[in-house]
């Protein structure tokens, strides 16, 4: 019996102490109508040895491709102490953390992840982590209407250059409870937030401002003139950041003349492998004065009765558990595990470490769209860039990327469905896993595919000089 | 001693970042930081130190016997962590194409089509990242029908006072009022109430069954005739499903959604605090709605059913397809387990359950239910010893951890003072619950005898009993660079 | 700098302390003209992510192929939990337990291992771990010249179906000690070791014999009779033994009238990976008797100041540590990690498990020869065997054998060098690792061999009916 | 408890043995075991919860710092552990053909190269399981140069009385006998003495340099001169090799035969007693006898060399090519290293042997050489305490371990009366090492004012000092099933 201790003694012994016969007198208040059967639709249990194999085979089938794939998840180097320790029975299996005199490890770690995650975003507080990028945004568009009192209004500025599963996840998220997201352009030469756009809602009610740095396209947006736009306007910001980028780029807190209000991102660059999208976790940091305001878990430091130190969950009367139907969200669950993971990466990397791997992404992606750009292919925005850039050709791109597959080589996100007005565009990004071969391996695969596109039947002229 | 306190400026776990030969910085100035953060400063072996000794200051599965009710701590094999990590496994990036990550989604396929069964449902989606997440799907479909029928004032969702916190919660978060219902004695809903509630605002109800009281919603089918009479519609909070897998499913009791905690009943590790997958299963007649991305399959290959597929989703809960990773060390689980495995999860469950309760009882403990059985869980009320000798559900939950045992779940459900909702979950030896037995006895003697070692408890952990009010209201959330 | 972590701070303060200018100083009682230059055959050192890099590609490169080799080291499952647990940080980067109070998880786990290994080898006592199996052979040989008091000989019979590797290595081991291992040869029909062949050494002053069930061919043999001839003749008998086999095997001490003397092999089977031949494990057991005469750590239970039940290292006036020149063995460093491995696995699998892998191992095994069995291929030995056998063929095996490993198959170990006697002959094992399909495979790609051998060019006719 | 307290007749961890579904036994039952072992019968999570606990009970590098002279406890890399572990490295049968395993001898080829280099020797071979393998094959190749020049009069092995104990056993197993040299009061040994001792006996001598004295030996030059002189070979006991590395080659100092210890100096792991790899390399003249497996490599492919091309070598020392898992984690270290981090090993291994010498001197306590610098590991004598206050060095050993610190080697070397061997190694912080230097001052005071606190440490962990004596007298090595 997988993972049933009891032997025939065992069972016989409880339930002549429970005063039954059998193990199904114990569910005689179910009506009897309503069993099931025997579950034909599950397959009968496997040996770990056969899962195992199988398991094998499905990896080996996926493989492990070359991967210049960004778009909201990047491949960075994990130092192997990372899982090794994440792993450990004692934060693996263990519960969350309410008892917090056997949670000390958990409770400190987190404490300490939130004064990594302030640090790094130059914000006064940090929650203990939510589930992800996405839906962290739509919980800091809760938040923001919340905590901004000048705001009437149940209005966000959303700007088309944010994540589009961000915006499709917030829109899921929040319209239920009447809130308003209304899309900003980009500038469709530089592919960021220009504020002329935003000026066409000068002087209205607005809760919350948008701003993401990098955003979706790589490009970096005038963060300084935005913030303070906002905050002329009444208007919160919400930052949405990349954590590795924040060791190198000016971070949330310091935006403007008094930095943004509430900082969101995407947690997984921080010792978080891909896996097919998840787990990963999401950070928020905020101001010290919207702490209450603050959805999720919240670890402090605070001394036990003989006056030593210790970490417990606070403020937990903002939460579900305690406040019902008044909670700041419905938030139970977080991303413990992940938050152990990024804790220690960030640990192992320190400030410089992380610096350095933001600069040697942008170095790579840098040399990237140096060595693809030609006749046929060129970079579609003309602002600076951050390790992810947006190209556009003239030829299919779907005919460009797909021989690419067959050599195990992932080329980038086709934009086609989301931004069809930026036509046939391709997100690149080339992380400090990427060595000069491998860019060169890219480079060459593409300018094979284009090759046999503009020559074999397809005689396409460029429109571009 | 914090990790920070190991720190010194300059120092670096060399080998773990590249070196920056030949690398300029391009970008401007005036978007860069000035001041780095002020991450620590560590060596490779400090961190694996550091975190080694913390880790083991926690109690766990691997180390503890866990009763805690409601969150159904078993054991998370070990099979399910290995096999999840495998190379193949975490090299995938979300949005390579269906085509090159077929290996990954057989799997996700798969493991929708095991819940679909274990639950009675149509359809499966597995996209929500946890139980609440879950939940919010549910409600949310739940509205998205009535409005795609322009049924729009239904605006109430009617939870049983004894429900999970996240029920109400998850109602606001959806834009309903909640109306709660009363609970009888004896555990059950009451049922006369539920139909002087229900309505024409009656969007739906929201329960939990077996309920958080520990005992099977007996008149479930009566439940489900009432809501679905006055228009509304029957969530299943999957919180409890260990109890019952194999035994009964939610959509042969008449709900049309539900959400399952994998990292309760399909054993994936609660991680010190997530991450959890919360799937939702649907009747017909939510199914249009369901979230997004979801896994198809059409006999040859497997791809993605997103918005175009599915025009009238709810929409997304997360970036990519929620938290896969969960969904593989399920997807083990359930094929280690198989067809008769699922059977023995909430017969050994119930067992264990029935078997702990009877024995504490014999102890001297006052059941809350004492003429009902024991589904996975049931409760203990501490509300006499409170009273004789000051012993409260939280000196007993603090004096268990000196014995190793982490406590049960305390003062929850709210309805049932001073208690300790308590789940030992199939996978606990007897001898193991046998030992709580011996401590929860002792403790009682302790409360008869010396009862201040109960309220100075624990005495053998890490920290003494913590100043929770202290840390409340002196926050103190993070480490600052002195000076 | 890797893996030191001063500072420059660090470094100046520490040479001050000290009284030096440089760190060079602290080498001035080398003579200069010894000092080494840079090392200019030792490349420049990686990060971490380019060696991760480099092994993954390594790593590939051999792949996982479809093997079928024996020999010495078997592929069984081995569960996942094994290996998370043996690779804990205070499992894995422990010190040998001298400090038995700071090393009470290490000596209570080798404790148990020396309780687990009696119990399969049905022997009194246990050492803690010996290198491998063949080490632990001339350990053992070593080990009967000491204990055996009635003999005066150092003369051990070593039949030649033990292992060849175990007996290069006893061979490498003793002979510096003057003594002498006289062959004795396998039955050419049986594979075994037959009585008659010990006859000529009745009489004689023989320190010990060496049986090895099952022997190298996988043949089994008549241990009951040859352990009772070898006490009737005054020599010890040493038992090499597959730990596996023993939990469905008559055990070593169970063999004959009063069972054998020493048992010893190689522990891998116990939930030890291939990994190119180690590390793995020897263990030994004996009579009580010859406990003192062993070599290696042994962990005894005892109590502590307060009485409290506790392990130690014991018995350690037979080591090279106290003994110096007159010790048992130089043997310092064991095998530790890998008994923490075999401890654990064989919690896990218990006796019944154990016993269902040697079973199902040794029904692959008969299905394999049963599928490749034909005109060709036949079982060289008549007698009984165990999850391994010898085929062989009148066909080039080299012609038979390479093909295969271009479809990622590895179908056996090859005799032709060890044993030029026996021809074009294959050792092959399939464990419980095996499915149908995979032996479907093997027996399909060699058929295909055969025939491609027997007919294109290589018109060989069959020489057995 | 041990594991097999859990047992209960019948209890399996079920998903981990094969069923057994029409599987016949075609055995002959006089070959059969009749009664079963009685290995634990316990599920999978006892097994994990056990060791999971037991491994708490452990002081190891990842959580402790251990100051133990001759041993070299360093960090581990868990990157050599993860990368040593994928399943392309851990799935390779040995006897797999080298064509087959390009991959795994390409690693261990260059790791040979990187040795040789490191050692200037002129060839290695990395069979040896272990330090005192190494050992003994570098004697017994000694043995069969002087055979193959048939100078068979050579029967003894000098060694120097400070000498590892390993050193003679080996000598003793290679059928030599031991002759000791003594040791000046400097440390350095007596050239005099050794003049006297050579001649036409003299097989060879085995040596540590850096002695276990903890000094380097500095008329290394002169000793290697008398051993050639007088028809001996230079054997080079690694153990102390940390402390040299790119500084000073053994090949360099005259040595003909060298073993390294790669679970020291190259920081594989200790194990808790093992694993470790005993690689040996020799100069021209052993050449001929090297053990085998070694990696061959012609431009193009890898292969092994064997006793075929390799026709006088001293033969096989293991089944197969020894421990190649500590060989891959060896060189992945080598490989972060690279050439400016081995000469950093030496440095800071040095430099935090010398500041904690000088620290611990400060302190008030005696050191065995004070006028000579430390190389990566120094003495320290308790005499005047063990006179003074009866606190011995196992005193002082024990009560380290309260202040969560492993104590250093004690009672070795033999030739200094209470002493502490105390090897800091380069991966420990300054902060770590001064928290050492307070912990053995708050001792030595301790000593002064309440020795018995020493006498009866150590009273922090899972026992106190144990009965050795008892478990050496009365035998209990095993369990044993009642009745």
């Amino acid at each position: 019996m997988p993972f049933v201790p009891h032997t025939e003694d065992d069972i016989r012994d409880m339930l002549k102490t429970i005063g039954v016969q059998d193990i199904e007198d114990l569910f005689d208040e179910i009506p009897q109508q309503l069993r099931c059967g025997t579950l034909e639709g599950i397959p009968q249990g496997m040996t770990e040895q056969d899962v195992s194999r199988l398991m094998h085979e499905r990896a080996s089938k996926d493989g492990q491709p070359l991967c210049f794939i960004g778009a909201g998840a990047y491949e960075h180097h994990i130092p192997a102490a990372v899982w090794e320790l994440v792993t450990r029975g004692e934060f693996y299996s263990a519960y969350t953390p309410y008892q917090a005199e056997a949670s000390q490890g958990t409770l400190q770690l987190v404490y300490e992840f939130q004064s990594m995650m302030t640090e790094l975003m130059a914000m006064d507080v940090s929650n203990a982590s939510l589930y992800d990028g996405a839906s962290a945004l739509a919980e800091a568009v809760l938040m923001a209407i919340r905590a901004n009192r000048k705001s009437k209004s149940r209005r966000i500025l959303m700007p088309t250059n944010v994540h589009p599963a961000y915006r499709a996840t917030t829109r899921t998220i929040v319209t239920n409870q009447g809130i308003e997201l209304v899309e900003v352009p980009f500038d469709n030469e530089g592919g960021h937030l220009n504020l002329d756009s935003l000026e066409a809602y000068s002087g209205e009610d607005i809760a919350a401002l948008v701003i993401a740095q990098p955003n979706f396209f790589g490009v970096l947006e005038d963060v300084d003139a935005l913030t303070d736009w906002a905050h002329a306007n009444g208007a919160m910001v919400i930052a949405v950041a990349n954590p590795v980028a924040a060791a190198l780029l000016k971070p949330p807190g310091q935006w403007g003349e008094t930095g943004a209000d509430i900082a969101i991102g995407e947690g997984q660059p921080l010792g978080v492998p891909l896996s097919s999208g998840g787990p990963y976790f999401g950070f928020m940091c905020a101001r010290q004065n919207f702490v209450r305001q603050m959805p999720g878990r919240i670890v402090g430091r605070t001394v036990d009765r003989d006056g030593r130190e210790g970490f417990t969950l606070t403020l937990q009367a903002r939460e579900q558990h305690i406040r019902r139907s008044r909670a700041t969200s419905n938030i139970c669950t977080n991303q413990g595990l992940l938050v152990t993971a990024a804790t220690i990466h960030m640990s192992l990397l320190g400030a410089e470490g992380l610096r350095r791997v933001a600069l040697a992404s942008h170095a790579n992606t840098r040399k990237l769209v140096d060595k693809l750009a030609n006749d046929h292919i060129r970079l579609r925005f003309n602002r600076p860039y951050f390790h992810e850039a947006v190209l556009t050709t003239e030829l299919s791109l779907d005919g460009l990327v797909r021989p690419l597959y067959a050599h195990n080589l992932q080329p980038g996100y086709m934009l086609n469905d989301d931004y069809p007005e930026l036509g046939e565009s391709l997100l690149v990004c080339a992380t400090e896993t990427k060595s000069d071969a491998d860019l060169d391996r890219f480079a060459d695969h593409m300018a094979r595919a284009i090759e046999k596109q503009t020559t074999a039947g397809h005689p396409v002229q460029p429109k571009m000089a | 001693m914090l990790i920070f306190e190991h720190s010194r400026p300059g120092r670096r776990a060399a080998v773990q970042a590249p070196d920056l030969d030949g690398v300029e910085n391009d970008l401007p100035a005036e978007l860069l930081r000035e001041d780095p953060p002020a991450l620590p400063e560590v060596s490779e072996m400090q961190v694996v130190r550091h975190y080694t000794k913390l880790s083991q200051k926690n109690f766990s599965i691997d180390t503890q016997f866990y009763p805690l009710g409601s969150c159904t701590m078993k054991y998370n094999p070990r099979a399910c962590n290995t096999l999840a990590m495998l190379p193949g496994i975490l090299a995938r990036h979300p949005l390579a194409p269906a085509s090159e990550g077929q290996g990954a989604l057989a799997c996700l396929y798969e493991l929708q089509e095991m819940l679909k069964e274990v639950t009675g449902m149509k359809t499966v989606s597995l996209t929500p990242a946890a139980g609440a997440q879950g939940e919010f799907a549910g409600v949310a479909m739940i509205r998205a029908y009535h409005d795609s029928r322009n049924d729009t004032a239904r605006d109430e969702i009617l939870v049983p006072d004894a429900a999970h916190g996240t029920n109400p919660a998850t109602a606001t978060m959806c834009g309903y009022k909640v109306r709660e219902i009363p609970t009888l004695d004896n555990g059950d809903v009451d049922v006369d109430a539920l139909r002087g509630a229900v309505g024409e605002h009656t969007a739906g109800i929201m329960l939990t069954n077996p309920s958080t009281l520990g005992v099977f919603e007996r008149r479930i089918k009566d439940i489900a005739d009432i809501v679905h009479q006055a228009g509304g519609l029957l969530y299943y909070d999957g919180a409890n499903l260990n109890a019952i897998l194999g035994k009964v499913r939610p959509g042969d009791m008449g709900f049309d959604v539900i959400h399952m905690n994998l990292h309760k009943t399909f054993s994936t590790p609660h991680g010190g605090g997530g991450p959890g997958a919360g799937p939702v299963g649907v009747g017909e007649r939510l199914e249009p709605f369901l979230p997004v991305p979801m896994v198809g399959y059409d006999g040859d290959e497997y791809f993605w059913l997103t918005e175009k597929e599915v025009p009238q989703t709810i929409g997304r809960l997360s970036t990519f397809m929620g938290n896969a990773g969960v969904l593989f060390r399920a997807y083990i689980y359930a094929r280690l387990l198989g067809r008769e495995g699922m059977h023995r999860v909430a017969e050994f469950a119930t067992l264990n359950a029935n078997y702990l309760m009877k024995r504490l009882e014999a102890a001297g403990f006052d059941l809350a239910f004492p003429e009902r059985r024991a589904t996975h869980e049931f409760i203990v009320t501490l509300k006499r010893q409170m009273k004789e000798q000051h012993a409260s559900a939280m000196d007993f939950a603090k004096r268990l951890l000196d014995y190793g045992y982490h406590a049960p779940t305390t003062y929850f459900p709210l309805l049932v003072p001073e208690c300790l909702l308590i789940e030992p979950t199939e996978t606990e030896s007897r001898e193991e619950i046998d030992g709580f037995v011996d401590a929860m006895a002792k403790i009682l003697e302790e409360a008869a005898e010396d009862v201040e070692l109960l309220h100075e408890a624990p005495h053998t952990l890490p920290v003494r009993r913590l100043d929770e009010v202290r840390a409340a209201r002196e926050l103190d959330l993070r480490w600052k660079a002195q000076g």
